[in-house]
């Protein structure tokens, strides 16, 4: 929630952001869930701290100690996905630098409004910049994976009398290889859902799954919003031919079934990944924002304030970005952290139908591979993390709505 | 109180209006009822007065067994110089037929169409042999051994030149038309139920059709069989002279095994109407009978609503031994996991288990009922397949045999099959399926053996020079890291599994493989243009072997051939081209193990396993049989142990 | 017995942040066929007493939660909800600020009109139109045959306030409640709105209890002007009183801002400050922050003190009435 | 009100056009082979792959045309030379991805290739003489024209001729081995072939403009819309638009159930949640719906069909179907039982999801108005509570939902894929699945193209409801 550089001239109440969060504040299931999705962020962002096959703390004998885990984290053999490299690079930027940088952002609170705004844009740069070094100095690195699979080395050597001290993850298992043994093992205290097909622990991939789905959910809304804020602010603004294209464009994708679509081009994609799934649906969802921001446009295009900006002298841009842009920002809140869970909930629909990326431990996979058993808990697990995932995000869409509609404020 | 009145007289007349529709309903529902009973009675009626009278044709089936059918049959059957011979068994006891039952089965989608000359796939190909008959067929018993079918005898001197006998007073099915509208008529013919005869005019016909150019479908599969014909004519209507142009085994297969279509039906429009002779291969293509089946085989086509359902009654007027119910009934049901609950639910009468689903009901089953019911029985059968991952030959890394055997020796077959695909299958060292006698037994599977890999591997120049736990060579003046990257079918999750499990034990062996699951046509697409290095893939096989397609080296220069791993071995061609011309079974098994020996040692592909299926059903069907043969399903050999529906 | 009598009235919402004491011990009553202003500031309370008398308050948050309301003798604030039904719309009838939005856009004007008068009286459909037909033509409304079956926004803004009276007065109510009729309209209009209710009073003897803002209209239509502050009571007089002798500082100084009472020229007297928020009135007399007179004594409850006939005042301080005037 | 209407309508057919036109391209461009879906699993028939009958495919399904412009008449003497040469090249010499191509393009450009084959026919090289002969007796091939519709005698007639002059020149390639008189006559007959049509052989500038245009899928695809044929799939050769009406009925079933019974309990639901508005019972209500809202459709048909068709105790339901299949006859009104029994489990799914978004819609509706002046002033009439939310709220909160119903048009008749599937119902929505699995472009543009015009019509006829049901709105 920046503010934006440059304030308006002849704004509307300034701190209309702070009074929204007053207002979202004062709803405590929406806050409540809010709370619920920070938590499952960090679930997923600390995944690999709660499982991993790789020992935290590893001695052989009095060998160095060394940490095989955090090795693990950057092998681009091992997490081979680039949602867990940048969820891993989440990790490490969040441990280092999450306790610091909370700090530094209360603190801005204190500053003058202004100030504030800069201060805490400064800072919002500053974790991307680091985010991003992470990810660059992991592209760096070398990717030899650790051939050694840590639980059978370790009970060889014990079994040849070397003492080992080996300190694992609360679950010891990897999200990806599987031990053909233990497939399909019903839920027990070292597998508390069972395993899969592969004889993978359900649990974890439940666990690694959501980093799937948030991802989906928040990178494919993100396209979309800005694909639909951009057209959408081109048609409002500027009306005419502009806005009677876009509009006729608009007609056309909502006229097509969206799943209907989205199903048809999924299966016309002949090596699917979790990008293309994101693109495909950011295609066909664009038209939202893109409507939303077209009609606040229309409404305050001939506002007061915009009339003034334009009488001072302000070029175009800055008027459509500084100024009428961020009154938009309430209904596209809303409608992307709704577009979030529908996200999720059509990703996991491609999956269940078949049409998703089988490569990634997405949440409609397990679904769809639990459905051919009779276990129960392959297919509840797996509903149930969506579920839960996309009531969070429903409750807090809800709440922002609320405390966004003065209408329905009590 | 204008509103009220109103009010008052709406609801009166809505009232009256309601009653009268209950009334008119619960009239119409007796109607209907009644309808419904008198029908059933006269079917009950027609049947009793059919049993009473002889076909002409067929003779009522006795428990003579495997007695000649007709004496036309037995007179032919005498003659030494024809190739069919008597059947070792019948398919059907006489004892077992169940008059009103119906044999209740699942498919999984709706076949591409019902014309078995125009629609392809294994699925119309099953279901033709329901309601088609053809020139012969392999017998059960003893699959080398041609028994009669449509015709009787069958002659050659030079195996290029054949003389059929046809079997006579054989007919059509009546088309499943509106017959009522009278449009039809031009369809009536002379015989029993106006139906149309058999005749010579109609495998000619069908031989027309095949070598049409414009005629596309599974027609192009035959058609490579029968270019090579000189001629053909009916010499009357029951005798058939066809001259191909070379010698070939697969010459007899083709001919006997080819799908035979009616000329009455098939040469007209809807109206009747010839076709023009210029597009008349066109018009069979989308020819408006295609939807629909006729033959001249043991169950006749009655209807097929897509997604739905497809039915079949028995035909009354078959001229061989009738199925032992009365109807049968497919039903359309897509998802696979619905199959078990349709069994269970008593919906149908038997089903074929997935591998997961077999874990599910049999292995993890602790108490050894089927689906917790005891009525429920199981059977196995063994298809004709293998499955294997190609490497392509052309591709430096893999054009060593080494490197391909220790690519075998790190592959998992054996705990792969336990454990994903739960032994539902044996591991299999060539390419033919292992109940034909084409298989050489003495040839094992190679084992899992990562240090003979690893030595293999360091034999043909890979080794970790650079220490990141990948091996690497020099080729062309370049080291390359060992990785590649295997094509999966990416709509099947067993097969995710299988590389995933792989990759791990590749990565001790220090080669990295990437797996990369694509769509079957984006898979096809890449075969096709050689783009891989190694893909998974199975093949259905043929009694029969034939190695030319895929084995051939001038097949492995040809765009979208079938041997797409470029395998290129000049004995391997002198014994394909042998086998074509080699019509003496022993001769033929020789040749068979020489290169069934020879695959093994080369490994142009890792030979993974051979699946089999399991079928579960009620146990008011009698134990289920299956051929031996593709396609293995015959429902003609189902019957159920309870004389009449319950 | 007076026709309405408000004592000791209490209605109070209850917020997430926290409890608005909107009126907070407002007591007056009407006359049949007198006419009562209540004024004030935004805020103080005018509507939320109206609305409190025929409990069209919003149920939550808002709550009567004391006093009583005397109609004809009986407490509406104790009756039941369907004997309460029987006294709305009919003996008495209430017309409020927007006219714009008081009528239901999809029913026509006839509809809603009929609709109360059949609920009140035993009248056939036919009836009843003809009884709207009349009311509509007794409010001035030209045509009304053709404007009965015609939608709200077919019609002005006039036209739709004219269309409330006329609901509103369809049943002969004994009481009609007026709250800010004439707010959203021309001056014009206003005029001839105010000359009509005049009119109409004349004609069925009802009293009326005029909620306004502007101490204009008080003058010349009621006969007694209830002044409120904070939402309670502040001053009390029959109207020729109060514009002489208005004792509450507050009621002073509301008069004092009225322009006709500013030397031309000069600039027009503003009582400083501004209303305090419901959520945060002071204790005691509640203009105390407001008040040029105020002493540590107003922070106690201001006692009435009775200044003359009909005339009383809640004041710690009254004031001697104001300088010159009439 | 009428002129806006007829607009309306009007405005259907450019969007209309726009959107066959967007579904056209994204399908079209997608890669995979049409018909080459499926298969696999089981694993694969050896076969051999026959040109002759793919090209007969392809020119059948106009897949050997460009998508939506046509250029091939810019096409040069230089690249048909490339493409002749890498089809007969040495194997190994061209990649096969390039041969392929080659191959591709030599089949399908047709009578673009032919003035530059004639000019490779004159060429010094035999061998490239004798494939430049063999791609022109592919080339030259004329069409036939449609002799189903239209002027069925004279069309049977032309392509009477077609097939003759087709199956000549077909005859005028040799081979490798044949004599030199053999391949002069032949190359003679060429050139004679070529005098005797030599319009048939060069454009105009208005000729190429319309070929880029006209002469292209889309274009083809479109003729054939106007005359409502929308083709035939290219799986089972049906006439895609039967197949979709007969699944039509299925899905409309299904859809109107579902949406009936929808409303029925949301409206209801919405209101009481908007009377209650802030209550304990609103709070449990509003999270309820959420709950129903989040659960995703496939599981929850999924566990109901594990709970209520599985197990002894509660193996109430059928296991997916329309109707029992295996019955004998029935009276109507037992079938109509007997559907109505099968469709308990599907419609519950349905409902679950839609009811939370109707009696959400209900919900705000009611509450947008309840505090409207107009319902004071209703209650300050006397009017009692339910006459007040019955007459007076409802009329207009429920202006939205009820303008939903036109939206919801598409649905009704296009169903759901998850439900179909899962509970194995023939209906639109499942033949879309199978269509796509199955790559059978025809079926698949059908299905979207159909549910596409029910959009546009729900889309309309909500606007039109909307005027109706609210009379401040007029439309002219």
């Amino acid at each position: 929630m920046t503010e934006p550089a440059a304030r308006p001239p002849v704004a509307e109440d300034p701190s209309w952001v702070d009074l929204i969060w007053v207002q979202f504040g004062k709803r405590k299931i929406a806050r409540g869930a809010l709370f619920g999705l920070l938590g499952l962020l960090l679930l997923a962002i600390y995944a690999p701290l709660l499982a991993s096959n790789k020992p935290l703390l590893w001695r052989v004998a009095d060998g160095p100690l060394s940490s095989p885990w955090l090795l693990s984290l950057f092998d681009r053999n091992f997490f081979e996905n680039g949602v867990d490299l940048f969820f891993n690079a989440l990790l490490v930027c969040v441990s280092l630098l999450g306790l610091p940088a909370a700090w530094a952002w209360r603190r801005a609170a204190t500053l003058p409004r202004a100030a504030r705004g800069a201060r805490r844009a400064r800072l919002l740069l500053g974790g991307i910049g680091a985010l991003l070094l992470t990810l660059g100095l992991n592209a760096a690195a070398p990717q030899a994976r650790p051939k050694e699979v840590y639980p059978a080395l370790q009970a060889q050597l014990e079994a040849q009398g070397t003492p080992v001290l080996a300190v694992y993850p609360p679950l010891p298992h990897s999200f990806r290889d599987g031990v053909l043994d233990q497939a399909r093992a019903r839920p027990s205290a070292a597998h508390p859902l069972g395993t899969d097909a592969a004889g993978r622990d359900v649990l974890v991939r439940l666990i690694f799954g959501a980093r799937i789905s948030l991802t989906i959910g928040v990178f494919a809304v993100s396209l979309y919003i800005s694909i639909g804020t951009v057209l959408g602010a081109l048609a409002g603004y500027f009306g005419g031919r502009v806005d009677l294209v876009i509009q006729r464009l608009i007609e056309v994708v909502i006229c097509v079934p969206s799943l209907f679509l989205i199903l048809s081009v999924a299966a016309f994609i002949e090596d699917r990944s979790i990008f293309h799934i994101m693109v495909i649906i950011a295609a066909v969802a664009w038209t939202t924002p893109a409507r939303l921001v077209r009609a606040e446009f229309l409404r305050h295009r001939n506002l007061d304030f915009v009339a003034a900006a334009r009488a001072i002298g302000y070029p175009q841009h800055t008027i459509i970005f500084a100024e009428i842009l961020p009154n938009t920002l309430g209904p596209v809140l809303v409608s992307a952290t709704f577009g979030v869970a529908s996200a999720i909930l059509t990703e996991s629909t491609m999956s269940f139908l078949g049409l998703g990326d089988i490569t990634v431990p997405s949440w409609g996979q397990m679904l769809n591979a639990g459905r051919t058993t009779s276990e129960w808990t392959l297919i509840l697990a797996p509903g149930f993390a969506i579920f839960v995932t996309v009531s969070l995000l429903n409750l807090v869409g809800d709440g922002f709505r609320d405390a966004i509609d003065p209408k329905l404020r009590r | 109180m204008r509103q009220s009145g109103q009010s008052t007289l709406l609801f009166i007349s809505l009232g009256l209006l309601t009653t009268i529709n209950v009334i008119n309903s619960w009239q119409i529902d007796h109607l209907e009822r009644l309808a419904i009973e008198d029908s059933a009675r006269l079917a009950a009626i027609e049947a009793q007065l059919r049993a009473g009278v002889p076909v002409s044709g067929a003779a009522t089936t006795t428990a003579a067994g495997p007695a000649a059918r007709s004496a036309q049959e037995a007179e032919a059957l005498a003659d030494p110089k024809n190739l069919l011979r008597a059947p070792t068994r019948p398919r059907v006891r006489a004892a077992q037929v169940s008059p009103g039952r119906t044999l209740r089965m699942q498919i999984g989608q709706d076949p591409q169409g019902l014309n078995p000359l125009i629609a392809k796939g294994a699925d119309v190909n099953e279901y033709s042999t329901y309601f088609n008959a053809f020139m012969a067929t392999r017998d059960i018993g003893e699959p080398e051994r041609w028994v009669p079918d449509l015709a009787v005898k069958v002659t050659t001197d030079d195996d290029l030149r054949y003389r059929i006998e046809l079997r006579k007073g054989v007919h059509w099915h009546r088309p499943a038309v509106d017959w009522a509208s009278g449009r039809y008529d031009w369809a009536k013919g002379p015989g029993p139920d106006d139906r149309q005869p058999f005749t010579a005019h109609d495998v000619v016909f069908t031989l027309d059709a095949i070598r049409n150019t414009q005629t596309a479908g599974r027609v192009s599969d035959l058609r490579t069989y029968f270019e090579p014909v000189v001629a053909y004519r009916a010499v009357d209507d029951h005798t058939l002279e066809i001259q191909f142009k070379e010698k070939a085994y697969t010459n007899r297969s083709a001919l006997f095994e080819m799908p035979i279509i009616p000329r009455f039906l098939f040469s007209v429009d809807e109206d009747g109407k010839p076709f023009d002779a210029a597009t008349w291969g066109l018009k069979l293509n989308e020819h408006w009978y295609n939807q629909k089946a006729i033959g001249t085989g043991p169950l006749q086509f009655v209807s097929w609503e897509p997604g739905v359902k497809m039915e079949f009654a028995r035909d009354p007027h078959y001229f061989g031994e009738p199925v032992a119910y009365d109807r049968l009934l497919m039903s359309v049901v897509k998802d696979q996991n619905a199959w078990p609950r349709k069994l269970k639910a008593g919906e149908l009468d038997f089903i074929y288990l997935q591998p997961e689903q077999f874990k599910t009901e049999i292995l993890d089953d602790k108490d050894g009922v089927l689906l917790d019911n005891p009525a429920i029985k199981r059977a196995d059968f063994s298809l004709f397949n293998y499955f294997y991952v190609g490497w392509n030959a052309d591709r430096p890394k893999f054009a060593d045999k080494r490197v391909r055997k220790a690519m075998t020796l790190s592959f998992n077959r054996a705990g792969v099959l336990e454990k994903v695909l739960y032994n539902q299958g044996a591991l299999t060292s060539g390419p033919f399926p292992q109940q034909t006698p084409c298989y050489d037994k003495s040839v094992q599977p190679l084992p899992f053996d990562l240090e003979a890999a690893k030595a293999l591997l360091t034999e043909a120049g890979w080794t970790d020079t650079d220490g990141d736990g990948v091996r690497d060579k020099v080729i062309d003046g370049q080291r390359v890291p060992f990785t590649f990257t295997l094509i999966t079918f990416g709509s099947s999750s067993e097969y995710e599994t299988i590389a995933s499990t792989w990759r791990e034990d590749l990565l001790q062996i220090g080669v990295q493989m990437q797996p990369l699951p694509l769509e079957w046509s984006a898979m096809l697409k890449k075969m096709d243009e050689r783009d891989f290095d190694a893909f998974t893939g199975a093949w259905v096989t043929t009694w029969e072997a034939d190695l030319m397609q895929l084995w051939h080296s001038a097949e492995a220069d040809k765009p979208k051939s079938g041997n797409r791993i470029g395998f290129r071995n000049a004995e391997a061609d002198r014994i394909a081209e042998a086998l074509r011309l080699e019509f003496d079974e022993a001769k033929r098994v020789e040749l068979c193990h020489a290169f069934h020996r020879l695959v093994a040692e080369e490994q142009p592909y890792t030979f993974f396993y051979q699946r089999e299926r399991t079928v579960l059903y009620w146990e008011h069907l009698n134990a289920l049989e299956f051929l031996q043969i593709p396609p293995h399903r015959d429902v003609r050999l189902f019957s159920f142990n309870q004389p009449a529906s319950p | 017995m007076p026709l309405l009598e408000l004592i000791d009235l209490r209605t109070h919402f209850f917020t997430d942040a926290g409890v608005l004491r909107s009126v907070d011990g407002v007591s007056f009553s009407v006359e049949a066929g007198e006419t009562v202003g209540v004024v004030g500031e935004s805020g103080c309370g005018k509507s939320v007493t109206a609305m409190s008398i025929l409990r069209l308050i919003p149920e939550p948050p808002g709550r009567i939660v004391g006093g009583e309301i005397r109609f004809l003798g009986q407490d509406l604030v104790r009756m039941p909800i369907a004997a309460l039904r029987k006294v709305r719309g009919n003996s008495i009838s209430m017309i409020f600020q927007e006219p714009m939005t008081s009528l239901n856009p999809v029913y026509t004007v006839g509809d809603q009109i009929i609709e109360a008068i059949l609920l009140h009286q035993d009248v056939d459909e036919d009836r009843a139109r003809e009884i709207a037909l009349d009311m509509l033509r007794k409010v001035g409304i030209p045509a009304p045959e053709q404007r009965i079956d015609e939608y709200p926004h077919q019609l002005s803004g006039g036209m739709k306030q004219r269309v409330m009276i006329a609901m509103a007065l369809s049943c002969q109510p004994k009481l009609l409640i007026a709250d800010e009729p004439t707010t959203a309209l021309d001056v014009t209009i206003q005029a001839q709105i105010l000359e009509l209710l005049k009119q109409l009073q004349a004609e069925q003897g009802m009293g009326i209890m005029l909620i306004t803002h502007d101490l204009g209209v008080v003058a010349e239509t009621t006969d007694k002007v209830v002044v409120l502050y904070g939402g309670q009571m502040a001053e009390v007089a029959p109207t020729s009183t109060l514009f002489s002798s208005a004792s509450h500082p507050y009621t002073q100084g509301l008069l004092r801002s009225l322009p006709d009472r500013a030397p031309p020229g000069s600039r027009l007297p503003t009582i400083p400050g501004m209303v305090p928020s419901p959520l945060q009135f002071p204790t005691g007399c509640r203009f105390r922050t407001r008040c040029g007179q105020a002493s540590p004594a107003c922070a106690a409850l201001p006692p009435r003190v009775e200044r003359g006939p009909g005339h009383a005042v809640w004041c710690h301080h009254p004031q001697p009435p104001a300088g010159g005037a009439a | 009100m009428l002129q806006y209407t007829i607009r309306r309508v009007l405005l259907i057919f450019p969007t209309f056009f726009l959107i066959s036109l967007l579904i056209f391209v994204v399908l079209n461009v997608a890669p995979g082979r049409p018909g080459a879906g499926a298969g696999g699993g089981g694993g694969e028939q050896a076969g051999q792959a026959e040109q002759e009958s793919y090209r007969i495919f392809k020119e059948q399904f106009n897949l050997d045309k460009p998508i939506a412009l046509n250029l091939r008449h810019l096409t040069d003497l230089a690249e048909v030379a490339a493409w002749v040469d890498a089809v007969r090249a040495a194997p190994g010499a061209v990649p096969p991805a390039a041969r392929i191509d080659a191959q591709e393009r030599l089949e399908d450009y047709g009578l673009v290739l032919v003035p530059h084959l004639l000019v490779l026919l004159e060429d010094a090289d035999p061998e490239r003489q004798r494939a430049a002969a063999a791609w022109l007796a592919v080339a030259g091939q004329q069409r036939f024209q449609n002799d189903r519709r239209g002027d069925v005698v004279a069309a049977r007639e032309a392509n009477r001729a077609i097939a003759a002059a087709n199956q000549e020149i077909k005859g005028w390639t040799w081979t490798a081995a044949a004599p030199a008189a053999e391949v002069e006559q032949k190359r003679a007959a060429w050139r004679a072939w070529a005098a005797a049509a030599p319009d048939r052989l060069e454009w105009t500038p208005a000729e190429r403009v319309e070929m880029s245009l006209l002469d292209t899928r889309f274009a083809k695809y479109w003729q054939n819309l106007l005359l409502l044929d929308f083709g035939v799939s290219n799986i089972d050769r049906r006439p895609v638009l039967d197949t979709l009406l007969s699944k039509m009925k299925y899905s409309l079933s299904l859809g109107t159930l579902a949406v009936v019974i929808a409303y029925i309990v949301a409206v209801p639901l919405g209101i009481f949640s908007a009377v209650k508005q802030g209550t304990t019972a609103d709070l449990v209500t509003t999270i309820g719906v959420f709950v129903l809202y989040s659960l995703p459709s496939f599981f929850v048909g999924t566990v109901l069909l594990r709970i209520f068709t599985e197990g002894d105790p509660l193996a109430l339901f059928p296991t997916g179907d329309f109707e029992t299949l295996s019955a004998g006859p029935m009276t109507t009104a037992e079938r109509l039982g007997d559907i109505a029994w099968h469709l308990v489990l599907p419609v519950v799914t349905y409902t679950t999801g839609a009811l939370a978004t109707l009696s959400r819609y209900a919900r705000t509706g009611v509450i947008d108005v309840i505090r409207a002046d107009y319902i004071r002033t209703a209650r300050a009439k006397g009017l009692s509570e339910p006459v007040v939310i019955l007459k007076h709220a409802l009329r207009n909160g429920m202006i939205p939902i009820l303008t939903l119903l036109g939206s919801l048009l598409p649905t009704l008749v296009a169903g759901s894929t998850v439900i179909e599937v899962i509970f194995n119902i023939p209906g639109m929505g499942q033949h879309l699945y199978n269509a796509i699995n199955l790559r059978d472009y025809n079926a698949v543009m059908a299905v979207l193209l159909a549910s596409s015009v029910l959009s546009l019509l729900g889309i309309l006829l909500s606007d039109l409801s909307y005027a109706l049901v609210d009379p401040r709105i007029s439309l002219d």
